[in-house]
Order: structure tokens, then C-alpha cells, then sequence
């Protein structure tokens, strides 16, 4: 049996298949579909030091080989995810991540503070680039911001810290860069790219929110270049996301450089595909002879 | 609730522009509520990223679905042949509350428009097994897409027509045929109305409940992605806070909606 | 029968669909397929100062609803493109708006130069957004590079200047306001993203290049939201491009804000595709009962 | 050269893993000639984005093309049935040239490697016509995958078969058996050889040739986009530079490969 465990940060994974936040609810609605425990790792929706209602319907329309979102993270905020949410999680047995969202600075940092302190909580993945928000840009897409968000989480918590980076930017190797510099134990990317749709027929958006972050196979090729190129230019583990369909798709991250995966959309096609990537993983590496994951991580062959 | 595979075990045009599909499907047969629905991968390979949504119609052989092709997916559907296998996630959402006798007797009124007669047959046959007596009122746009009429009889209803044409029964939207029924019945009973169909009928049916005094169970038609719950696409704004088409719908009390 | 024609620059189209360069040969490829003189102009494939013989094969490879290339500007030079190609161009009828590209200022001044002489071309497209060509990022992922380009050939030539633009950025409107500034007569986005895949069974890239352009449906909705912010933020024309596969694309296009769109992809799968839009179009109008295809140019309704 | 919506006149499975599919394509058919291809859309609504190429295969009812099922747009190919309709450009490149009589009386020799005897069938019944002789090398890696050798022999053309695990015919790849003929065969006649399979076959065959200075000309088949010389994304290197596999070829002189 191959080896598929690997590390981010001090998180432990079985394997490197995680959920995507926002596309895995907060777990609990998977349940019934598919085995929770032999997932590596799960990432709840974002949240929001305060309940947020999030955005007008429509919040989503689909894409050639994609979807548009724009549910503007809605949660029931910190507190109510503590007292709702938290008690399920902590009993899943598999490493959970949160993924917090701040209007600014402070915000963040005081989540990562309150969630410092609750032990059953694997790690943090700061979204710093959910385009759903109403603001001048998105911290992700300015080197300066991201370092100062990343640090300041950093200073207050000694847990796992995952930043999660746009696609929307000229230059991420810039931005992963800088969040690797504020201390950072791993970049994932790729968030949805900014898209908008119109009906041609009532001139209306098709989002209530006008634009929306494209997610889904359409934006595979953008993100596994970005993958790429973050991970020969930095020394911390790249999580590769964007369009994971298949276990194909999971290793084609990997051996662009990925040491992880996270799969988004295609929960909602498929509530068990997490597991059969899982899956799907270990028999290429058995039909490939490949020992451990690891091998394969970077693995590309330039000709 | 699972995700099954199951297979088609026939899927024909049925009337003017509708099909209706039935799928072996025994465990969501088994656990299905009226009102609830399913989650089917029209595409295998290619076609569609999503699934869609549609009502469980019937229950019998396995699960049946009565739908109208309107775009990709359900044009897609459409082509399947007996003896294919879909990918069927079900039973979602919560369903119809059946009424409960509280004093005065139950009496149903349901009320369909176009395709939302989907839903409600299955109803129907449930209040049939509850033995409480029900007027199922149809209404479509011209005769030939006046939808299960038969079925309606079937399930012992009392079934009154309206095209907005004219072309069959009463002439005008089925809410007028609705004010109209209201007036003619007895009101000895406790009333509860189900309704399903275009937004602007919906509204109608429960200004019109709201005005008498009616329960008005509806069913809503969002966009969805997942169906479970998971990605909060469905969202239906209620007096208390967003709530989900897919999970704490799609059946809402009227008196909930803040529309 | 609705009014079709718009203006670009100092260039009268009969109708809002452009073939796009790269994807249309030198028309004649198309000759016997479809009727060039019903285009409302054609843009040539680019072409540079001296011949290039491109990237290494595979140039080609499909993704989800999209195809990366990597064809590498591949071009006989001005000289032998003036000699071979522009005979049978200037026998058109339609306007022909010629695509260059440059390694550096001078080239673009000296191509602009020579082609300001030639009397059968409508226009100049400034390629500064290919991909495909190994340099330290494009030039149109700077504000500043972008403004010297437009400007050394703005001097140089009273034509028609289109500058096409990069989505490869961080914030487009604002290397758009550069070409804008530096007085380009309109803009036209997108070109391709940059993407790549990965063959897990062999573990070579798919592109002998590695990376690649992303272009075709896939791409739609961000190249749309892209022209959306563009065509609210500056004066001069905005040419849609990005995934159109019918008239209801171009359509779209055109309510977001483009004032012409162009077909890319979609030529290699329908070598009648500009043709039957232009049709779809009318019939759009016609449909809608609109008599001026400006009408509907941003008449997206917000709601 | 057009862009023809066609109807499928047949399309069957042929053999143990291929497909022949028979296209009502008059102007294809009248237009064409051996080694030229078409371009498909394999999807309508859905599917793969671009066309795929396929050789014309016979020219009789319609142009037939015979294909084998290795991704997406072959698999939806293949579910295809009578009287659906597709989109068909061609007749796209170059084609073999047939050898003219110079001083010696021309023979061809035909190779095939698996799928690569598609367009080498037409070849042959077009060199029957021409009255020239032939023999026709087919080789696969097991017997049941050995393809048109009836067709062949109907052409006229002396056929001899290898199988690469010696199941059937001649044990060995198909430039072994190719080395056996020469060796057996008489030398005064002027020989062409006409090749068509994987690559590593082709180089084999292409350096035999040179060594025996034969003229060859072999089929390449490189990735395509628009299949009309207008992407440059086929590009084949040859001794005077680029050329398109598409438009320039897809038949080239080994002479001028540079591999
Ligand atoms: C809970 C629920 C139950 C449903 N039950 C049925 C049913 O029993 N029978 C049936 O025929 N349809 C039913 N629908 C609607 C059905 O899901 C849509 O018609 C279907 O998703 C359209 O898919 P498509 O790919 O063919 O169309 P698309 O190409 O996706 O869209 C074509 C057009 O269809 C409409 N549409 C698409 N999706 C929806 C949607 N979710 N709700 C409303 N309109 C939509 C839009 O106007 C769109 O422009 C139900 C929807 C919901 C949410
Ligand atoms: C001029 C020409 C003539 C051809 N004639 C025939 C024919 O007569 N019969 C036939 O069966 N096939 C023929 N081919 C190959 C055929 O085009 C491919 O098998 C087909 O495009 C695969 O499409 P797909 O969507 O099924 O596979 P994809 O899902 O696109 O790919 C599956 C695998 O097929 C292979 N493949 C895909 N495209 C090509 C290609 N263009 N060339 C070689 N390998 C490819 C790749 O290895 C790929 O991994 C020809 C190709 C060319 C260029
Ligand atoms: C409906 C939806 C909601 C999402 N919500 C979040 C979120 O709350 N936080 C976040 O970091 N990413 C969110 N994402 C982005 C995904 O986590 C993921 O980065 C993106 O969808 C790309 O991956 P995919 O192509 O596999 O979906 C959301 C995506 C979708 C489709
Ligand atoms: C094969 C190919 C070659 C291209 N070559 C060029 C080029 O030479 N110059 C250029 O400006 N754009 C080039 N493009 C980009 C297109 O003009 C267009 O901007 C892009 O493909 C997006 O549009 P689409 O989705 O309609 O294809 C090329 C695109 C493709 C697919
Ligand atoms: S459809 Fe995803 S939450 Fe309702
Ligand atoms: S396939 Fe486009 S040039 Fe040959």
C-alpha cells in the first residue's frame, strides 16, 4: 500500500485530499453521503467575526465547465459557529480547518486569537481573497496587505496557518512570496476568479451581486500554471485548488507542485468525491509503482 | 439521503411537451416524502457541471420525475433511453406537512400551474392513504399542457380545470378558478392549501389564503447547486432569516416568506 | 432591417464581429468556407519585424469548455507577410486590421512605420498581451510599459490603433486607462490566460512550451466581467473577446460594454461562426425590436 | 473544402475495438482523394470544444471513416446512431500521390499499423484503378485487432499479415515482416511505399526505405485545432522549415522529415 500521508504546517494528513471551504458546508451536511473519516483534511465555509446575510439571489449560475458564486459569506459568525458547529467537528476525527474572513486587520486577528485557544481546531486558512466582498480589492491581491494580515495572525497563534490566495493578480508568486515571508505554513490556491454573466434576454445580471468568483474544470489550466509557479519559487507547501474533478486532476496539481489538493465544486456534483480522489490517487500510485505521495509532488518532467 | 445509480426503467414524451422518467431507485422509493426532490447528473462525461433539480412525482415501480425540457440538462435527460443509468441523489428537502385533523376536519386544496403539477400528485396519492378529502385545482396555459389530470382523479381528488386561453375548463389564471371554488364550497372544513408553480401564481394563491385564513403550503424554485445544504446558493429570505430551498425547503408556509 | 454598423477608431464596420487575430489565419485559410466580405473586419495573425518560428510542438491541447495554445507568434516576418499575404487581403472588401508584436519599443515604431504607408490597411491591433513568447512578464501587464508602446506608435501613425489587452492582471482598467492615455483609438480584451496541463501518465507537460494561452468558452465570464469594468471606466471603444461560440455571446459582450466583440476559437470549431453571428445578431434586434445595435451596447440593467 | 451537416447512414462496431461510421457526404465523396481527412464535431450542445480528425476510409454510399474509441470525442462518436447528423469539413490536405511509370513499372507497398490502415484502404482501391500493383503489410498487436485485411485483398493487393504477439500471420512488428518481403519479393519494379501508424513504426519504415531507396510517404497525425492551416498548431519540421501537418500534409515525403 502506498504511502499518502503528508504534512502541512503541524497538520498531520492521511492523505492530501481536503475540502474546500465554502463547498463542504461545515461538514455535517456530507454525512449521510460519504465517509467523513477518510478525508485528509477539511476546511469549513468561511467565517466572520459578526453574522454576515450575505448577498441578494441569484447567488450562482452556471459556466461553460464552470460556475459563478456569489454568495458574499454569509455565516452565522465566530460565536454561533463555536456554540453550532464546533462540538460536530471536533468529533470527526480528521484534522479541521478553519477558514476565517476579516474587514480588516483587527478582525483577523481577533479570530485567530479565539481560535487559538479551542484545541480541536487543526489550523487556520485566512481567506484573504473571497472576490464576494464589497471593497477596494481584495487584501490577496497586494503584497503589502497580505504580509501584514499573515503576520499579524501569525504573532497570536502557534496553530497551522494556511493563506489562501486569489487568482485575480498579475504576479502570484509576489503575494505567496510575501505571505511565506510573514510566516505562513502553506499558500493555497487558487480562489475563484472574479466573472460576471448576463441574460441576454432581460439585460439582467444573472448574479444578484452583479459579479461572482468562477470556480469549477473551466479554471483547471489557470490554476495549475499558478500552482507551478508558486511552488519553484517558495519553500512552503503549496495546496493546490481549481476545477478538481478526479483523482487525474488532484495529481496533475501534485506534480505541478502541489503537496496538497482541496476540492471545491465538485462536492456538489458529487458528495463522495473527496474519498473516491482519495482513492483514485492510491491506484495511481500503485499502477505507477510509486511508494509515497511525496515522490510524485513536483514531479513534472520538463522534456 | 444517498447518491445512487440507478437506472432508467422507461423515460417518455408524455402529453404536449413534457416527459417523465421513472428510475429504479428503491432507497429514495422507500424514504421519499411528498414534496421532496431529487438531484440528477444529466451529463455523464460532458453536458452540464451541475445537477438538477427535480420533484419527486410518483412513487411506484421506483421514483418517477415529470419534467419539461427548458435547456441543456433537461434536453439531455430527454435523450436517455431505458435500460441508462443516472446518478440520482435523494430524497432532498423536507416535503409537505399533511394536515393534521385539530377540530374542524382537514380538507386539501392543491393548486397546480404548468409544471408544478410534479410535486403534487404524490401528494395527492398521500392524502388519498390519509383519507382526507382534497380538490385538486390545474391550470396551465393552453389544453394540451394541462398536466395530470388523470392522475389527480386517480388519487380520488376532485379536479377542476383553468387555461389561460380558455381552451379547456374555466378561462383564466388558476387563481380566478380558485376564488371561484372558494365561493361555491363548504367551509365546514379546516383548510389547507398546496400550491406549486410560476413565482407570480404563487404570490396570488397566498394573498388569497392569507386573506381567508389558510394554511398555504408552497414549493419554490431556486437555483441550486448543491442540494444539500452545503453552499448556501438556495437562499430564501423568511421573517426569520435566510433560509434554504434545498434543505429547509422547498416547501415553505406562506406566512413565513418575506418574498 | 437593423442598423449593424459601428465605428472603431477612424473605421466604419459594416457590422460588431471581428475575427481574431491568430485564430483566422491570413482569411484566406477561410476562403472557401464561409463569406469573408459579410466580417465586419478581420484582425491578421500577428506578425513581427522579423520571421519566428515559434514554440516546439505540441502547440495544442484541450481543457474543459477551452484549449491552451502555445503556438509561439509564429510568423514569415513583415517583409514576407507585405509580399505573400497583403496582395490578396487588400482584395478583401472588408477591413483588414493588422496585428503586430514587438520584442521591444522600436520593433512596434518600425512595424507601425511601415504599415502607416500601406493605404489598404484599416487599422493596427498592438499585440503587447501574447503569452507565448519567453520574456520577463508582458508588456501589457504594466501600466507604464503599455502608455510607451501606444505612444511610439500613436506618433507614428494617424491609423486606427486598437491595443489588445492582457487578463492576466491584477486590475485591467487601469493598463487599459494607460492605453487610453497614451491615445490607442479603442482596446480589445482578452487575449488568452496563461494555463498549462500536466499528462500524469507520461508526467510531460502537454505543451512543448509548458505553459500556455487559455482561450475558448471557459474563459467567458471573466473575460465579460473584464469588459464590464473596462467600457465604465474609459471613453474610447472596447472590443470584447473571450469565448464567444454564438450571437447570444456577442451579445453579451456588447450589454457588459463592448462596442464590437471578436470570435477567436470558435473559428476552428465553425469556420462559419463571425458570419452566423452577425445573423444572430439581427435577429436579436430584430426579436427585440431594437433598431440600433448601439442601442444595446452597455445596456446591461443593473437591478 | 466544406462544412457539411451530414447524416449517418451507419455506424457500426467493426472487429474487436473499432468503429466504421458511414456519412451521407456527397461533395466530401465526389472531392476526395486517398490520404485526405475530415474534421468532426463529435458533440452538438455538449462535448469536447474542438473538431476531431479522421482519414476518409472508402468513398462509396458516403465517405466511411473507421475509428477507434481512445477519449471523449470518439466515445460520444461511437454512441452515435443512423440518421443522427454531424458536422463533417473536408476534404482537408494534401492526399498520397499515386506513383506515375517511370522507365521501371511502379508498385506500391501498403504498411498499416493498427488504426493506421484507415486511410490506406481507399489508397488501395485507388491504385486498383490505376492498374498498379500492390501489396498491403498489415500489422497489430494481436489478431483480433488486425483491421481491413478483406478490404485489401478486395483492392486487389497481395495482402501478408503480423501480429506483434505472432497470433496471427507473421510473428513480429510489421517492419520485420516489411524486411521479409524485400527479401523475397523481385526487385524490377519502381516501389513506393505508403505507410500509416504509430510513430516509432513510421521511422522504422522510413529509414528501411532510405536504406533501400524507396520513395515513402507516410501519414502523420499530429494534434489539430482548426485542421485548415489557420492555427499553426500541427506544425511538422521538415528540411525547408515549418510545414502544417493539416495543410501540407498530412502526407509527407520521408525525404523531407527531419523527425
Ligand atoms: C426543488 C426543485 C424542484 C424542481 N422540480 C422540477 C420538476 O419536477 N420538473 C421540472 O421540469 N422542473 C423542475 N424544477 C426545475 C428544473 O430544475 C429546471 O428546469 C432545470 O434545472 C433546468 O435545467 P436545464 O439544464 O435544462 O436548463 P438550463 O439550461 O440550466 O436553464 C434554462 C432555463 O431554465 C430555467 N431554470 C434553470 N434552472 C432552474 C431552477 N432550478 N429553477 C427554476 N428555473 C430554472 C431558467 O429560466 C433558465 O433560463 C425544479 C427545481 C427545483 C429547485
Ligand atoms: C490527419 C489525421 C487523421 C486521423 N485519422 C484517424 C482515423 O482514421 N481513425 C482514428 O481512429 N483516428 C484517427 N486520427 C486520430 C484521431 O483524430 C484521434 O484519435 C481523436 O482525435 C481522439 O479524440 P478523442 O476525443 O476521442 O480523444 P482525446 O480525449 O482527445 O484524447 C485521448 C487520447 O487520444 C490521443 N489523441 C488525441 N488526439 C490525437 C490526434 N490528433 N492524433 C493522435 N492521437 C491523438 C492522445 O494520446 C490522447 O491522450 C487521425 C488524426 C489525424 C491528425
Ligand atoms: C459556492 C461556493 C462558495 C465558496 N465559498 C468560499 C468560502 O467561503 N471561502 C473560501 O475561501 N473559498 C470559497 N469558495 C472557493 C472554493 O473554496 C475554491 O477555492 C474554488 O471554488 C476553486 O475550486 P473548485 O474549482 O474546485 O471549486 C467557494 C466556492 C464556491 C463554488
Ligand atoms: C491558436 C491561437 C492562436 C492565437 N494567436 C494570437 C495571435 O497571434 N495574436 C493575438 O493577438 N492573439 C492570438 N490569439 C488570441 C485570440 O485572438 C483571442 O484573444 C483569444 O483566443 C480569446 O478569444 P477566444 O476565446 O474567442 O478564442 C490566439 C488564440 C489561439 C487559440
Ligand atoms: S443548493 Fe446548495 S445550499 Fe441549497
Ligand atoms: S490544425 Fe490548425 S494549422 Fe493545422
Amino acid at each position: 500500500m502506498a504511502i499518502l500521508d503528508i504534512k502541512i504546517g503541524k497538520i498531520k494528513l492521511k492523505n492530501p485530499v481536503m475540502a474546500a471551504s465554502g463547498t463542504f458546508g461545515y461538514a455535517r451536511e456530507f454525512e449521510k453521503l460519504t465517509d467523513l473519516s477518510l478525508i485528509g483534511a477539511i476546511i469549513t465555509k468561511t467565517i466572520t467575526l459578526n453574522p454576515r446575510q450575505g448577498n441578494p439571489m441569484p447567488r450562482i449560475c452556471e459556466t461553460s465547465a464552470g460556475m459563478l458564486n456569489a454568495i458574499g459569506l454569509q455565516n452565522e459568525g465566530f460565536d454561533n459557529f463555536i456554540k453550532e458547529k464546533m462540538p460536530y467537528l471536533s468529533r470527526l476525527g480528521v484534522p479541521v480547518i478553519i477558514s476565517i474572513s476579516g474587514n480588516n486587520i483587527d478582525e483577523f486577528f481577533i479570530l485567530a486569537k479565539r481560535l487559538d485557544k479551542i484545541k480541536s481546531i487543526a489550523g487556520i486558512e485566512l481567506n484573504i481573497s473571497c472576490p464576494n466582498i464589497k471593497c477596494e480589492g481584495l487584501v490577496a491581491q497586494d503584497a503589502k496587505e497580505t504580509y501584514e494580515v499573515v503576520k499579524a495572525v501569525r504573532k497570536i497563534t502557534g496553530k497551522t496557518v494556511i493563506t489562501k490566495l486569489s487568482p485575480n493578480v498579475t504576479d502570484v508568486v509576489k503575494i505567496a512570496g510575501a505571505a511565506e515571508d510573514a510566516g505562513s505554513d502553506a499558500v493555497s490556491l487558487v480562489n475563484t476568479f472574479l466573472g460576471m454573466a448576463i441574460d441576454i434576454d432581460t439585460r439582467k445580471p444573472k448574479l444578484g451581486n452583479i459579479t461572482g468568483g468562477l470556480s469549477g474544470p473551466c479554471i483547471k489550466p489557470i490554476a495549475v500554471r499558478m500552482v507551478y509557479e508558486v511552488a519553484r519559487n517558495i519553500d512552503i507547501p503549496v495546496i493546490g485548488i481549481g476545477g478538481i474533478m478526479a483523482s487525474d486532476d488532484a495529481i496533475e496539481f501534485m506534480l505541478a507542485g502541489a503537496t496538497a489538493v482541496q476540492i471545491g465544486t465538485a462536492n456538489f456534483v458529487d458528495p463522495g468525491i473527496c474519498v473516491k480522489t482519495v482513492r483514485g490517487i492510491e491506484n495511481y500510485l500503485r499502477k505507477h509503482k510509486i511508494e509515497k505521495i511525496e515522490d510524485i509532488i513536483g514531479g513534472m518532467e520538463q522534456k | 439521503m444517498k447518491d445512487i445509480r440507478a437506472k432508467i426503467l422507461s423515460n417518455k414524451k408524455t402529453g404536449h411537451a413534457y416527459y417523465k422518467m421513472v428510475i429504479d431507485a428503491p432507497y429514495i422509493a422507500r424514504a421519499a416524502k411528498p414534496g421532496q426532490f431529487v438531484q440528477i447528473k444529466c451529463g455523464e462525461n460532458s453536458g452540464p457541471l451541475l445537477r438538477r433539480p427535480f420533484s419527486i412525482h410518483k412513487v411506484e415501480r421506483g421514483i418517477e420525475i415529470l419534467y419539461e425540457v427548458v435547456g441543456i440538462g433537461t434536453r439531455i435527460l430527454a435523450g436517455k433511453r431505458q435500460g441508462d443509468f443516472i446518478d440520482v441523489l435523494g430524497p432532498l428537502g423536507n416535503g409537505f406537512s399533511v394536515p393534521r385533523a385539530q377540530g374542524l376536519k382537514p380538507r386539501a386544496i392543491i393548486i397546480a400551474g404548468g409544471i408544478g403539477a410534479a410535486p403534487l400528485v404524490y401528494l395527492a396519492e398521500e392524502l388519498k392513504k390519509k383519507k382526507i378529502k382534497t380538490i385538486a385545482l390545474i391550470g396551465a396555459k393552453t389544453k394540451n399542457l394541462i398536466l395530470c389530470e388523470k392522475d389527480f382523479k386517480k388519487a380520488g381528488a376532485e379536479v377542476y380545470i383553468s387555461t389561460d386561453d380558455g381552451s379547456y375548463g374555466c378561462h383564466g389564471f388558476v387563481s380566478k378558478l380558485f376564488h371561484k371554488i372558494l365561493k361555491t364550497s363548504e367551509s365546514k372544513f379546516m383548510t389547507v392549501v398546496y400550491v406549486c408553480g410560476p413565482h407570480g401564481m404563487l404570490r396570488c394563491i397566498a394573498d388569497i389564503c392569507k386573506e381567508r385564513n389558510f394554511e398555504c403550503q408552497l414549493s419554490l424554485e431556486e437555483r441550486m447547486a448543491c442540494g444539500i445544504g452545503a453552499c448556501l446558493g438556495c437562499v430564501v429570505n423568511t421573517i426569520s432569516g435566510n433560509k434554504l430551498a434545498c434543505k429547509d425547503g422547498p416547501v415553505f408556509n406562506a406566512s413565513e416568506l418575506t418574498w
